[in-house]
């Protein structure tokens, strides 16, 4: 799956996108979130508070319970600040 | 109908020129213009920089604006959002909506900045004298287009 | 702020850059312009013609713009109306509002286009295949302008 | 006083303004509209149906019962409909 990390998710990061192989138990948004916690400081401190994160699966919003699969775009940021 | 996100400035007279151009049908053209400013949260605001997730973002305004269409008998609407750097004055994204009727067009161009505000994947950062920020969500957008579910 | 009325068409592009020129401290812009449509009441509109009490339309004018000041914090706004002979297409009127926050260039907007409808001393007259006729008030632009008196 | 007619009520009337010394019973708007009646047919059929038209004593919106004085100008108007 590819992962997309936009404004500060980005830069706490490090990395504007990534593809990765996320473990079968990584089922859906929240547990994938939980797992990528476990990566390294960066991704705990950019997930330490997933309220302030927004997720896209395919450019749709989701909500964390969504389901993630292989194949899938998903994308980690704050509330939008555009207009 | 036109969606479009670039780096490069519009100019308004000549997109909402465009826009018109041969519609007999149109009698009231609406337009928001957001432009950046030089002071926010109380700082001073010397540039701006927009991000955005393009396919998303495609997406997002595509989907807004086919609502729009839905809710309203529109002739004509047009989006334009910059991303890149910005300056104090600099544009930053234009909506448009012509009809028949001028409540249709007003309602329509309201309805859209409020939704772009709240649904397209775009993210503020301004440089104020205190370092770089990454702009806050603001509760007042949120409740803003709230007011078009029903 | 400036009220005028006159003969000649309007550069929307140019009319708006000079409202908003070398003010950072505005973040939206709203704006309405009205255009004169080839049909109206089922009927095929050749031609317009737009009479005006000049000495009450500027101070209407200037009362409702002033009563917009009042009610929101505006930046600066511009009223244009045209008299005289016009075709379809052409621009009617152009109102812009400029504020620090969209909600109320927008709201400003909306509240001085309805307000004109109803207040400013302007009468159109239409030629249809059936001759000319001066056009009728309409009661839904009483009602618009109702939402704003509390 | 100065009086003025605009659209239809112009067209009627056949004249775009008039000053005229009005009697001195002419005291409100609506005692003038009674009195330019008797004027002549124009005037008769401008203000057939007074419920359609608006009246303004020097450039503010008045009520029929509004008083009128030497000097004034008063105008007479169907709705408006600029914008």
């Amino acid at each position: 799956m590819k992962l997309m990390y936009f404004a500060w998710v980005r830069q706490r990061i490090g990395t504007a996108s990534e593809t990765v192989d996320a473990p079968a138990e990584a089922a859906t948004v929240e547990d994938l979130v939980a797992w990528l916690k476990t990566r390294g400081p960066g991704y705990a401190e950019a997930f330490r508070d997933t309220r302030a994160i927004r997720f896209a699966v395919n450019q749709e919003y989701v909500e964390p319970t969504h389901p993630v699969a292989a194949g899938d775009e998903i994308a980690f940021f704050p509330p939008v600040t555009g207009g | 109908m036109a969606v479009r996100v670039q780096e490069a400035d519009f100019d308004i007279g000549r997109e909402l020129a465009d826009l018109t151009a041969g519609n007999h049908a149109i009698g009231g053209l609406g337009v928001f213009v957001g432009l950046v400013r030089d002071i926010a949260g109380g700082e001073a605001v010397s540039a701006m920089s927009l991000e955005h997730y393009p396919s998303m973002t495609e997406r997002q305004l595509a989907e807004i604006e086919a609502e729009a269409l839905a809710r309203w008998p529109l002739e004509a609407s047009l989006i334009i959002h910059r991303v890149g750097d910005l300056m104090p004055g600099d544009n930053i994204v234009l909506v448009a909506c012509a009809s028949a009727h001028r409540q249709a067009a007003l309602d329509a161009t309201a309805f859209l900045i409020d939704w772009l505000k709240t649904k397209a994947p775009f993210w503020k950062r301004e440089e104020t004298p205190e370092g770089a920020r990454w702009v806050d969500a603001r509760e007042s957008d949120d409740a803003a287009a709230a007011r078009w579910s029903k």
